[in-house]
């Protein structure tokens, strides 16, 4: 932290997201700013021009290094790619947090997030208790190349097929695409080739809400279980209304706000745990008014970014 | 005649798709549900495709058009978050791809800037502007009827079939009207054949032009405002590389870059032969990667078997 | 009324970025008159029109039409006025019909759209006034050959009712039958009072259709009047400014060995893809081998047939000696195919042949100047340095440019098509003695011409091209420009 | 000269932008270790834009090089885990650049497709190719020096600078030469400038074109070697609009798309000039959205400058 007189009284701590565009980014930018505010730095929030792309966040890595911040914390677009760019940080003498997702690198100050494969767990249990165990079952996937949803993807078809012989996968295959549309297509097509599913996996925010506006279009939404992953207000309202079944909640907040602690903490000297896990639940109709739930999804944003 | 027989291997091309799937997921695919779905899915692209004939058709090109579809898509949301009513914020998105249109055209016909470059640069604008007011983020917006519009469900459909796909051909209809039977249509065909010849004819070049790319632009911005009606929400980051499709889309109905050939109707056909194509797909359990390659080899093809026909005259 | 001309231009001057195109041209032409408007290649004519047809602005000078201030924004507002032009350089929309083409820019409409009967019923009336019914109204601008390209032109001229006509060497693709078709259309507009400003090279147009005269050199007016009250003579020493001894000069050469045998060769040229049909010849080193013909007889695919650019569907070319002699191509189309006009002079020369010029594979750019500014030297050609943008260059030494390739490449077969379209009768008798300097150092040459003056001018032995099928050569003075006419329209070689 | 004028513009912009940010970031932008980071982020364009200035020289295009360095990345991976060495995975890169650079150019030169068309096919196809070999999934690739090419660490830095931009420098001055100093350089010119008359001068049109093609193809695959280097993975899903950013970079250098006119000094100009904008930008902390305005607008502005240079003559 020697670089801290350059740069003014406080210390600058760039928070490095995969992308912009998502409002799960917004929460863990919230939860960033509470951090620095508890602990007393200043934060660098700055994302790749061009969401998931790993070349454009390796580059936002690099120009961060160029500007001396004090330290990094960063979601890695890539578990192996973002390897090479955080290890020239640390030579440089710039510590790194790793949050929400993982990375193949033993350099890291600590990992702070979600345990993905762990999310297709919880996932995969919540669609066999809402199904009783049996029916068949069709799971969309995100991107080619997405490494936290393949991840989950992994965690939920293993997890069924130790522990539910009664669910069917019927399909398993199907790419959404990275954009909305491209996995609201899909998930229509999908839905004209399955006319008789039970329930549904979907591993991320986009695939989710593609599959709830296929279903509602499709007038087939409440009639098939959905356990879809993250939150929105979109999401949420279809959980309301019966549409959706379960939505697997991460703590976005948390990681922003432990990842910037810890990282300040370290900079202060305090050695700090390799791996903190911010936990998954599962949302449903009966427990959103519960206070653990409502601590994840109604964020007031205005309040840390204004 | 000349026009229809170059019709030809497109459609025979759609045929070919609608019949294959049809074998392979005889359950799904030929019903008239999915034929719904399919037709939902094509108007985005197929309303780019008609703005975009008169584009090529003039001999030019634009690559602004996912870009301004997304910044449209996002101006109808914004729209009907002021309150405004749904055919108002339909119109604020025509609007608003009229407008980068205009811009486009005012570049390509008066500062003389190659298509290629000023709507490469409107691209990044565009995009940029999207993000730029939305945050980066989606943003909500009100329930309104604008979504039925490009619904599947019977209950909204007008005579059996989705009110986008009644859109879709009936301004297919009229604007193939107005390519081949008004002055404007004439001009605009004349200058994709020849400019300097148009020029001298007394054909109002430049203005000609502002009016194709605003035009397209316009139709940019209703393809926007039916993407908003499909996701519900203003999406900045929505339909990157859209373009592609769309400018595809009028290759494989036999439109040709260098101008003054291509139609309406072949845009249609090229439109719904990519949709059937990414349905079918998805139905039969075909692995993605295929769609892609698949696509790819069907523009050669496509234009391979076009230079063929030609050189044999 | 009556006292003003229809047409009056004064001080007329125009600039192209550091050329003076035109400097204070005047130019007066009354109701029903034909006048002729020659001069030297870039001596400003088409300019000069251009500025009647609202395609080019005048930077000073005024213009007027029957007395009333003219200054067309643009070709709608000429042709509103009643001016029509026929621009030199072929300007149809190949994917619109003959009719499209035809009322561009000024549809008749009902309604908001296009009143496609009245179109195809004017385009009918026109083809009528030129005896050519058979261009149909509906047929695609593509599918024409290029006569009938030339006169879809002119019935654009014709149709649209016209006070003034600007014709600029409307003539140069269209066979003999069509330019009397042609003439005897101008005539009876004339009759009807419509004024007619023709541009051409040829002397023998401009005495059989014109009244009146003007001279135009290097941007200026330099003579006018009757043509009746002048000779041949007096037109060219006012073009040329100086006088021209010999149109042309002959440089004494002897035929020698065969160099090149063409039997039964059949191509894949033309619009159907069948020219030539069958074409035998023998060429002989030293000697200049003329083709005449109608334009669409095949000559040029022949050429290019030849040449290896396009397809041989049957018969054989066959080259002396081993290893064979070179052949070059003189194209017909200067600017489409014959010349880069945005490379440098030094390239558009050497291009051909750029392997002397190489050491170690990399060019040597001071041995590819040495060569330019020698070829340069050669052939007269003016330029201010070898680097200099070929597309600057006045038509006829462009032309040359594209002919000292040819040295360049040290062809020993030399193919000239129309090496002289559109060069004014000066550079023309300059390209007449260089092609007999090239005889006489023992090159082949085989000239294909549609102007029969040059041909029995130039040529030893001459045949004519009838639909694709060369007819028997005979020794240029037992030609005439009879004969070798009515072997180019029947095909028999008497 | 001529030539050099035309580079004054992208030169000037150049030298602005780096005074621009050395002003706005002081203390980050106008460090040698920031210059070296600039470096290797350039790399993986600039390497495009040699290829491509071939390609735009020659009056084509080719939208399939963004595809084409993702599968020479995943062909690099390939090989590595193979049990290649490092030197066999870059040429194994190349050689496969160089392949779907073939195909482009037998499609263009022998088929006589537009390359619009056929590129914009060929992008589906590799990219599809790439996703299919992989799986869809990036691939690990066992350690090597690769990567050390394109580090910015001083411990990696040949006289100061990272390898790449060396390597970058090196071969573009070659190219250059190749451009201007052999007879297939100056073929690529002429066809660029007036086909018919490099048809008519004895040139072999279908041959040189295939061979700028194919050339493209395989600095796309080098610059495919290097990506992965930056990535330490093969990835399917990378360099997703890639050519736009290549061709925007050679366009910003003063090349024109109808051919003829450019050269490698203005795409390496226009390259650095883009890096340096987006570097500058993040220092400078502007948000994204700016960047992508900016660079539409500078592309615009580039090529409106360099009309207005030519209609004054
Ligand atoms: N658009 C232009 N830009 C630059 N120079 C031009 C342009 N048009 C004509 N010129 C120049 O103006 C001069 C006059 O050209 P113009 O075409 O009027 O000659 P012309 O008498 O019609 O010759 P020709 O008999 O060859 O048709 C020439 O020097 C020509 O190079
Ligand atoms: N199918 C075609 N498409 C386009 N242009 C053509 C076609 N055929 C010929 N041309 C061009 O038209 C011009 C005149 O060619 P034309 O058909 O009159 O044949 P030609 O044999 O050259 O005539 P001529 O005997 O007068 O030389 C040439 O420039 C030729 O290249
Ligand atoms: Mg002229
Ligand atoms: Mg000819």
């Amino acid at each position: 932290g020697g670089k801290a007189d350059a740069n003014g009284d406080a210390l600058l701590i760039a928070v490095i997201p995969k992308g912009t565009t998502h409002e799960f980014w917004k929460s863990i930018h919230s939860g960033a700013v509470q951090g620095s505010r508890d602990a007393g730095v200043a934060i660098y929030w700055k994302g790749p021009s061009k969401d998931d792309d790993r070349d454009a966040q390796i580059r936002v890595v690099e120009d961060a290094i160029s500007r001396g911040v004090d330290g990094i914390v960063i979601a890695p677009s890539d578990n192996r790619a973002l390897v090479r760019p955080l290890e020239e940080a640390v030579k440089e003498g710039i510590p790194v947090v790793v949050i929400d997702s993982p990375i193949d690198w033993e350099g890291k100050v600590s990992y702070i997030g979600t345990d993905n494969y762990q999310g297709g767990v919880v996932g995969a249990r919540a669609l066999a208790a809402l199904l009783d165990g049996k029916g068949k079952v069709l799971m969309m996937r995100y991107f080619e190349g997405s490494g936290s949803t393949m991840q989950r993807e992994i965690g939920f078809l293993e997890t069924v097929a130790k522990e539910f012989p009664g669910l069917d996968v019927i399909s398993a295959n199907q790419y959404g695409g990275s954009t909305t549309e491209s996995c609201y297509a899909t998930a229509e097509n999908l839905l004209n080739a399955y006319p008789q599913i039970d329930g549904i996996f979907v591993a991320c925010e986009p695939t989710t809400f593609g599959m709830l506006r296929a279903l509602q279009d499709s007038g087939r939404a409440g009639t098939i279980k959905v356990v879809g992953f993250d939150a929105t207000d979109k999401l949420l309202e279809g959980l309301r209304t019966g549409q959706l079944h379960g939505l697997v909640l991460q703590n976005p907040f948390k990681m922003g706000q432990m990842g910037v602690q810890a990282m300040a903490d370290h900079l202060a000297g305090h050695p700090q745990p390799k791996l903190v896990d911010t936990g998954t639940v599962v949302a449903t109709k009966d427990n959103l008014e519960s206070p653990e739930i409502r601590d994840l999804i109604h964020l007031d944003f205005d309040r840390w970014l204004k | 005649m000349n026009r229809l027989r170059a019709l030809l291997a497109p459609f025979l091309g759609l045929l070919f798709v609608v019949l294959l799937f049809s074998v392979l997921a005889p359950e799904s695919f030929p019903t008239l549900y999915n034929f719904r779905t399919v037709s939902t899915q094509t108007v985005v692209v197929g309303l780019g495709a008609i703005g975009m004939s008169f584009v090529i058709m003039s001999g030019g090109i634009d690559l602004s058009v996912g870009s301004v579809i997304a910044l449209s898509s996002v101006a109808a949301a914004a729209a009907l978050n002021a309150g405004w009513s749904a055919a108002a914020a339909i119109l604020a998105a025509i609007l608003t791809g009229a407008i980068c249109g205009l811009v486009n055209g005012l570049l390509i016909a008066r500062l003389r800037i190659m298509p290629f470059i000023a709507t490469l640069g409107m691209m990044g604008i565009a995009r940029g502007t999207a993000k730029r007011i939305t945050g980066g983020q989606k943003i909500d917006a009100p329930a309104s009827w604008l979504p039925d519009l490009v619904s599947k469900s019977s209950a909204d459909a007008w005579l059996g079939l989705p009110p986008g796909l009644w859109i879709l051909l009936a301004l297919a209809a009229l604007m193939a009207g107005v390519l081949r039977r008004t002055p404007f249509g004439l001009h605009v065909v004349a200058i994709g054949s020849n400019e300097a010849t148009a020029r001298l004819c007394g054909v109002n070049v430049p203005g000609t032009l502002t009016r194709v790319y605003a035009l397209n632009g316009a139709f940019a911005g209703l393809a926007g405002a039916m993407l908003f009606g499909r996701l519900s929400v203003g999406e900045p980051t929505a339909a990157v590389g859209l373009e592609l499709d769309i400018i595809a889309a009028c290759v494989i109905g036999g439109a040709s870059l260098s101008g003054g050939e291509g139609g309406m109707l072949g845009a249609m056909i090229g439109a719904f032969l990519m949709a059937f194509l990414a349905n079918g797909m998805n139905l039969a359990q075909v692995e993605n990667y295929w769609q892609e390659i698949l696509i790819g080899a069907i523009i050669v093809a496509a234009v391979a078997l076009d230079r063929w026909r030609h050189r044999r005259g | 009324m009556s006292g003003a001309p229809r047409l009056r231009m004064r001080g007329v001057s125009k600039a192209f970025g550091g050329v003076q195109a035109l400097r204070g041209v005047g130019l007066e032409a009354a109701a029903g008159e034909v006048h002729a408007l020659v001069g030297e290649n870039g001596a400003g004519k088409s300019t000069l029109m251009k500025m009647l047809s609202g395609a080019l602005r005048p930077d000073e000078g005024e213009m007027q039409l029957d007395g009333a201030a003219y200054a067309p924004s643009g070709p709608a507002e000429a042709r509103a006025r009643g001016v029509a032009m026929i621009y030199q350089e072929l300007t149809l929309a190949p994917h619109l019909t003959v009719a499209e083409n035809v009322y561009l820019g000024r549809e008749p409409r009902r309604g908001l759209l296009l009143d496609r009967a009245a179109m195809r019923e004017g385009v009918r009336r026109a083809m009528e006034l030129l005896a050519r019914v058979d261009v149909r109204p509906d047929a695609r601008v593509a599918d024409l050959g290029p006569g009938q390209r030339q006169l879809v032109e002119v019935a654009r001229a014709l149709a649209g009712r016209a006070q003034l006509l600007v014709m600029d060497e409307p003539t140069s693709s269209l066979a003999r039958d069509d330019v009397g078709r042609l003439f005897a259309a101008v005539r009876r507009l004339k009759a009807e009072g419509v004024t007619v400003v023709y541009i051409s090279h040829f002397l023998e147009e401009v005495r059989e259709i014109a009244d009146r005269y003007t001279v135009l050199r290097d941007g200026e007016t330099v003579a006018r009047g009757e043509v009746s009250a002048c000779s041949d003579a007096d037109l060219i020493r006012a073009m040329v400014g100086r006088e021209l001894e010999e149109a042309y000069p002959r440089v004494p050469h002897r035929a020698g060995d065969p160099i090149l045998e063409l039997q039964e060769l059949a191509g894949r040229g033309g619009l159907r893809g069948d020219l030539p049909r069958s074409v035998s010849l023998s060429l002989r080193r030293g000697e200049i081998f003329g083709i005449a013909g109608l334009v669409g007889a095949g000559r040029t695919e022949l050429l290019r047939a030849v040449r290896g650019l396009d397809p041989i569907r049957s018969g054989s070319v066959r080259l002396c000696c081993v290893p064979p002699p070179l052949l070059g191509l003189l194209s017909e189309d200067r600017k489409q195919e014959g010349l880069a006009l945005s490379l440098s002079v030094a390239d558009n020369i050497t291009l051909s042949r750029l392997g002397p010029l190489t050491r170690w594979g990399w060019l040597d750019r001071r041995a590819q100047t040495a060569a330019t500014v020698q070829r340069a030297q050669e052939l007269g050609i003016k330029i201010t340095s070898a680097q200099q943008t070929t597309g600057a260059l006045s038509g006829g030494n462009q032309q040359k440019v594209a002919l000292a390739r040819l040295l360049h490449e040290e062809a020993e077969v030399l193919l000239l098509d129309e090496p002289t379209r559109g060069v004014d009768v000066g550079s023309k008798a300059e390209i007449y003695r260089l092609i007999g300097t090239l005889a006489a150092a023992g090159k082949a040459v085989l000239m294909v011409s549609s102007y029969l003056p040059e041909l029995l001018g130039v040529c030893d032995r001459i045949a004519v091209m009838h639909r694709g099928v060369l007819g028997a050569a005979r020794n240029a003075s037992e030609w005439s420009e009879e004969s070798l006419l009515k072997a180019a329209t029947r095909g028999e070689a008497a």
